[in-house]
């Protein structure tokens, strides 16, 4: 199997999470910034769950070797292979990452909510969502105080 | 340290379990503040959480005082298998300060939030105080490099709330907290994807254990790639220039107890992490750790340091002209910690517990004094000596602090990092650390003169004196920045015993 | 007798894969939201029903047929009630059903609305 | 690399077929402008991701990804664009010109570290042949679930999933803090007027009655993932989300008025803090017993353990444990996931058109 092959999920992270990165970056409007910072957690999952992947594995739910679904797993795989990396006769993946992945998803569920809850309330306190246009709001906002401030002075 | 080795804490029964409970503590005493039937009662729980914290804290303390490291194992599982606290002299001094801020800023909490928050939702802003408190006590105890991300995230997904709730004071605080909630939440996942990397190149996520392993993969580049990837994310949540963008917005408008109780703690428990990291978990004699301490952070570190200074001394709004002089102040820490000598390390440890003390206690008197009247600019706070004098003389304690005049902490702290960067011919350090307190004389003393010299703005409201609630815990911070620059045996005992245990846990 | 069955299975799997394939390009091709949602719940009740069947057969009798079975008659339940909901909310919403050469056939009113308020 | 990785090809290809579909998901995502379709693509989007991981024999991650990815993110997002706006600003190229060099940045990073990561499926990798394969062998006699992801997210990490447990909790009092409890759509009410985004249909009969059947399933399903989880994937925190799902449904067809006074918001936010003191709640329980915290082994008191019926073949102290913690997430879970959704559905549209939020006192800078 060539390099490329072989590596071919990271190759899909790093393009994931260029562009989850870029979304977040690049737009100003704020709901579509959640957007991509969902897609940027995510392709950490990606990462992680790739490693944990072994060939010819199964899930990590404990199944009897001498069992039907047992025996169907690994008549497919060499017995020596089975030998070495497997667990009482049958190869599981690694059940690590999933747990991992599994507090990741939260979190990123948890932050995506809370930015919304802010991204409406933004939209309440400026009536825009466009990062641009809050901060012109605000430059607006000092600039109208300021005049205020000197008109009171001239009084 | 002896100091805490011969403190009577808690009893034994207790004292077993203390470095669980200092972060459990907390954590169920948020749950519980949600629960309270009005904000009386969930101010007494936010206070008593935050207390027994500090007790246990001091637990701690006294045990890693009198053993050198105090490892707790969740579940009864060893190592690798479980998620283990180990808790050094780092971790025992970073609790001890995160816990005792939290004590002074909920006693604050009593009266600040008054102004700022609806009554019916200063419960939850209660709760998610407590949460923000129990996230980053876990940091600086765990032992386990995933659990450090979990406590991370803990501290930081209600804290993006809390700053966005100063909307009810001005509007600029829901982008502000937006801005930081992008950024923070970009930190922590480029740092769990570092985190991956080792991951990938060790097989476990207990830091001893891959400390161990990593000893012999120097020239693994997913472990190189992985040491930049959780510098730079923790240095987003740490304001390392030019990372800090969000920190200003953040600090300047958010309600006054998180202004308080964030720039004291939560960019530190971000530095302590890297510290951790890097000198800890990484081959300290790996070529590109120190490459990476040499030219990519002190050099930035020098750089925030003037940069921010300058910033400081054109803002207009006084949060805002702290919250820039925090991030200068970040940069002092940094340049501390890259040195990499034990000497660098006490004295940026040392800075970084002193402009805890001062920042808290600053961010507390402009928020006590922002009380009674809805004062942003500086030439809000004009007069402000006159009408409040005893908050002003905290705050003009703590900012001779922050300027560095002998005889306080701030003073001090600058002194040992002079001296560490004699100690490694960074000449260029000396002469930054010089001109910055130039300039830190010129932002306070701007600050200073506006408080004291001119009078109040006609027809505008009087600054009021804070009430006794609050001037308590501001004293208690202002003396604390006096006697620790006079008698720093604690604090200084503690950044030595830290940086010994860093730097000489191999 | 079992191997005749799981070569059943595998056609009816592929045949419900080509309906849900025909099913995609109908919600790509076809011209407004009525005509598609037509095409997408031929996906859902069609292919799935003969996927399923197909599974079914493949795996033979034991508790994950039974599974299946449940299966499919969720998939029955929900996806024609979401049908309903998708084209009553885009019906509420003010969109017409496009009528094409009917229309003109019938020389009726250019009036869409009144022609599109079959219900 | 033949033999055992030969095994790998339907699969492999199964897999790249999916991570490319993820990858031109992400790009649609990026170019397109309106957010209704972004936010459809991102379920899409989730939806791939979930069938990939179930690929990858993350089945536990696989349902999370589904039920969480595709169904709360995606009822979130619409919420939030019902009470923002459904069009971005265009893009400048300027603009995406420091964007774009950090991006470099870090993917030239992630370029340098990805050559010296392990190759795909790699058995022997440090990752897969440690820590991870010791929660395979000790987890029968540590712990006795057959679902070792149960196992390792219960017990071994059990630590890790109270701070998940926490930050689902703080998420459920940020989003509280800002938006409310959707007390104000329950004041509209009373004042005569509804919010318009709840769509109360008197008339939609097939919808009703569709509602009426599944809610009961929907709500038993969520109970047999959640008690399901030690033997096969599921848990508290799926059954949670499904939980919610069934009062989100309710709220859809029946309005939100008749679920708020079904499932009243004080209700859901008690609950979620319960949750989080029951799973520490338990954790100390283990400590006054003389164990260590979340060490279910102490989980009962000295010698009760020891009566429970066939005690020298079942660890009931870690099969309990595991049970009253996932009971704990299941109650935080599924009370913040109601909290969250009245917090978005209960901001009315009159709210929005008022500029300024409802603890605004002044909004000049």
């Amino acid at each position: 199997m060539s390099f490329v092959t072989s590596h071919f999920n990271y190759v899909v992270v790093i393009v994931l999470m260029m562009g989850g990165l870029f979304i977040t970056f690049s737009t100003g409007n704020l709901i579509k910034r959640m957007i991509g910072l969902a897609i940027f957690q995510t392709s950490v999952g990606v990462l992680y769950i790739s490693l944990g992947k072994v060939a010819g594995g199964t899930a990590a739910i404990t199944i009897e070797a001498t069992s039907e679904a047992g025996r169907a797993l690994s008549s497919k795989l060499d017995p020596g292979y089975v030998a070495q990396y497997g667990v009482d006769g049958v190869v599981y993946s690694n059940p690590l990452p999933h747990v991992l992945i599994l507090t990741a998803i939260v979190v990123g569920v948890s932050t995506l909510a809370v930015g919304l809850a802010i991204a409406v309330r933004v939209r309440e306190a400026y009536g825009t969502v466009e990062a641009g246009e809050i901060a012109a709001a605000d430059q607006a906002a000092i600039a109208q105080a300021d005049r205020r401030k000197s008109g009171g002075r001239g009084r | 340290m002896s100091f805490f080795a011969d403190l009577y804490a808690a009893p034994p029964a207790l004292l077993a379990h203390a470095a669980v409970l200092l972060v459990i503590g907390p954590l169920m005493a948020a749950a519980a503040a949600a629960l309270a039937p009005n904000a009386r009662w969930a101010w007494m729980i936010a206070v008593g959480g935050s207390v027994f914290a500090f007790w246990m804290a001091l637990g701690v303390a006294g045990e890693v005082a009198r053993q050198g490291v105090v490892t707790y194992a969740m579940g009864g599982f060893a190592p690798p298998r479980g998620i283990t606290f180990r808790i050094d002299a780092l971790g025992a001094m970073f609790a001890l300060l995160i816990s005792a801020i939290a004590v002074a800023a909920s006693l604050f909490s009593g009266h600040s939030l008054d102004g700022e928050i609806r009554p019916g939702k200063r419960s939850l802003f209660q709760a998610g105080f407590l949460l923000c408190q129990a996230g980053l006590l876990g940091m600086s105890a765990t032992g386990d490099a995933f659990n450090a991300f979990v406590f991370l995230e803990v501290s930081s997904i209600g804290t993006y709330a809390l700053i966005a709730a100063g909307s009810g004071r001005d509007r600029r605080a829901l982008p502000a907290a937006f801005n930081y909630l992008i950024m923070g939440t970009v930190g922590a996942t480029l740092f769990v994807t570092g985190v991956g990397f080792l991951y990938a190149a060790t097989g476990t996520l207990n830091m001893a254990d891959m400390a161990q392993r990593l000893a012999t993969l120097d020239d693994n580049r997913a472990v190189q790639a992985g040491f930049a990837f959780i510098v730079v994310g923790l240095g987003i949540k740490a304001a390392m220039f030019p990372l800090h963008g969000w920190l200003p917005g953040a600090y300047a408008h958010a309600p006054s107890l998180m202004a308080v109780f964030l720039s004291a703690t939560a960019t530190k428990a971000a530095i302590y992490l890297i510290v951790r990291f890097a000198y800890t978990v990484f081959d300290p004699g790996a070529a590109f750790v120190a490459h990476f301490m040499d030219w990519i952070v002190a050099p930035l570190a020098g750089t925030a340091i003037i940069v921010c200074s300058l910033q400081a001394m054109f803002q207009t709004e006084l949060r805002r002209m702290l919250a820039y002089s925090s991030v200068a102040q970040v940069g002092y820490i940094l340049l501390g910690v890259a040195m990499g000598t034990a000497a660098g390390l006490t004295g940026g440890l040392l800075h970084l517990f002193n402009h805890a003390l001062m920042k808290a206690a600053l961010f507390m008197a402009v928020g006590a004094m922002a009380l009674s009247v809805k004062a942003v600019k500086l030439t809000d706070f004009s007069g402000a000596a006159r009408s409040a004098p005893w908050t002003m003389a905290a705050f003009g304690v703590a900012s001779f602090s922050l300027m560095g005049v002998p005889l306080t902490a701030g003073f001090l702290s600058k002194w040992r990092l002079v001296e560490a960067a004699i100690g490694v011919e960074w000449w260029w350090a000396v002469a930054v650390i010089a001109v910055s307190s130039l300039l830190a004389l010129v932002y306070v003393g701007r600050m200073l003169e506006v408080m004291v010299f001119r009078s109040a703005v006609a027809g505008g409201d009087a600054i009021k004196e804070a009430p006794i609630g609050v001037l308590i815990p501001l004293w208690m911070l202002a003396m604390a920045s006096v006697w620790f620059g006079v008698d720093a045996s604690i604090p200084e005992g503690l950044a030595r015993a830290s940086a010994a245990a860093v730097l000489g846990v191999r | 007798m079992v191997e005749a069955l799981y070569w059943i299975g595998c056609g009816l799997t592929l045949l419900g894969a080509l309906l849900t394939v025909v099913g995609a390009a109908g919600v790509l091709r076809f011209p407004d939201v009525y005509t598609r949602i037509h095409a997408a719940s031929i996906t859902d009740t069609g292919g799935a029903t003969l996927l399923l069947l197909g599974l079914g057969l493949m795996s033979g009798l034991q508790f994950a047929t039974l599974k299946l079975v449940i299966v499919w008659a969720f998939i029955m339940l929900t996806s024609p009630a979401a049908a309903h909901a998708l084209a009553n909310a885009a019906y509420a919403s003010g969109l017409t059903p496009w009528i094409g050469e009917f229309r003109i056939i019938k020389g009726a009113t250019p009036d869409a609305k009144k022609t599109g308020n079959a219900s | 690399m033949s033999g055992p990785l030969a095994m790998l090809d339907v699969g492999a290809i199964i897999n790249g077929v999916l991570l490319v579909m993820l990858v031109v998901l992400m790009c649609a995502i990026a170019r397109v402008r309106n957010l209704l379709t972004a936010i459809l693509l991102m379920g899409v989007y989730s939806l791939v991701m979930a069938v990939w991981l179930t690929v990858m024999d993350a089945a536990d991650v696989a349902f999370t990804e589904a039920v969480v990815g595709a169904g709360v993110s995606t009822v979130v997002l619409l919420g939030a664009i019902l009470l923002t706006r459904s069009e971005t600003a265009a893009i400048s190229w300027k603009a995406m010109i420091a964007p774009g060099l950090a991006v470099l940045v870090v993917g030239g990073l992630l370029v340098f570290a990805a050559q010296d990561l392990p190759d795909f499926g790699d058995p022997a990798s440090p990752a897969n042949a440690y820590v991870g394969k010791l929660y395979l062998e000790m987890t029968g006699g540590d712990i006795g679930a057959a679902n070792v992801v149960t196992a390792v997210l219960g017990s071994y990490r059990g630590f890790d999933t109270l701070g998940e447990t926490t930050v689902i909790f703080a998420a459920g009092l940020g989003v509280a803090l800002m938006l409310g409890f959707g007390e104000r759509a329950m004041s509209d009410r009373e004042r005569g007027r509804m919010p318009v985004n709840v769509s109360a249909g008197e008339d939609h009969v097939v919808l009703r009655v569709m509602a009426k059947l599944l809610i009961p399933l929907i709500v038993l399903y969520a109970f047999y993932v959640q008690f399901h989880g030690d033997l096969g994937p599921g848990g508290g925190f799926q059954a949670g989300v499904i939980m919610a799902v069934a009062v989100i449904l309710h709220a859809l067809v029946f309005g939100l008025d008749a679920t708020m006074h079904a499932v009243r918001p004080g209700v859901a936010r008690a609950i979620a803090a319960l949750g989080v003191l029951v799973y520490a709640g338990v954790g100390i329980a283990n400590i006054v017993h003389g164990g260590t915290f979340l060490n279910y082994d102490y989980l009962f008191p000295p010698g009760v353990e020891a009566r429970l019926p066939d005690a020298a073949h079942h660890n009931w102290g870690q099969h309990f444990g595991i049970m009253a913690i996932e009971a704990g997430v299941l109650l935080t879970v599924a009370a913040t996931m109601i909290t969250v959704f009245y917090g978005f559905a209960g901001r009315s549209a009159e709210a929005v058109a008022v500029v300024g939020g409802d603890d605004t006192h002044g909004q000049n800078p």
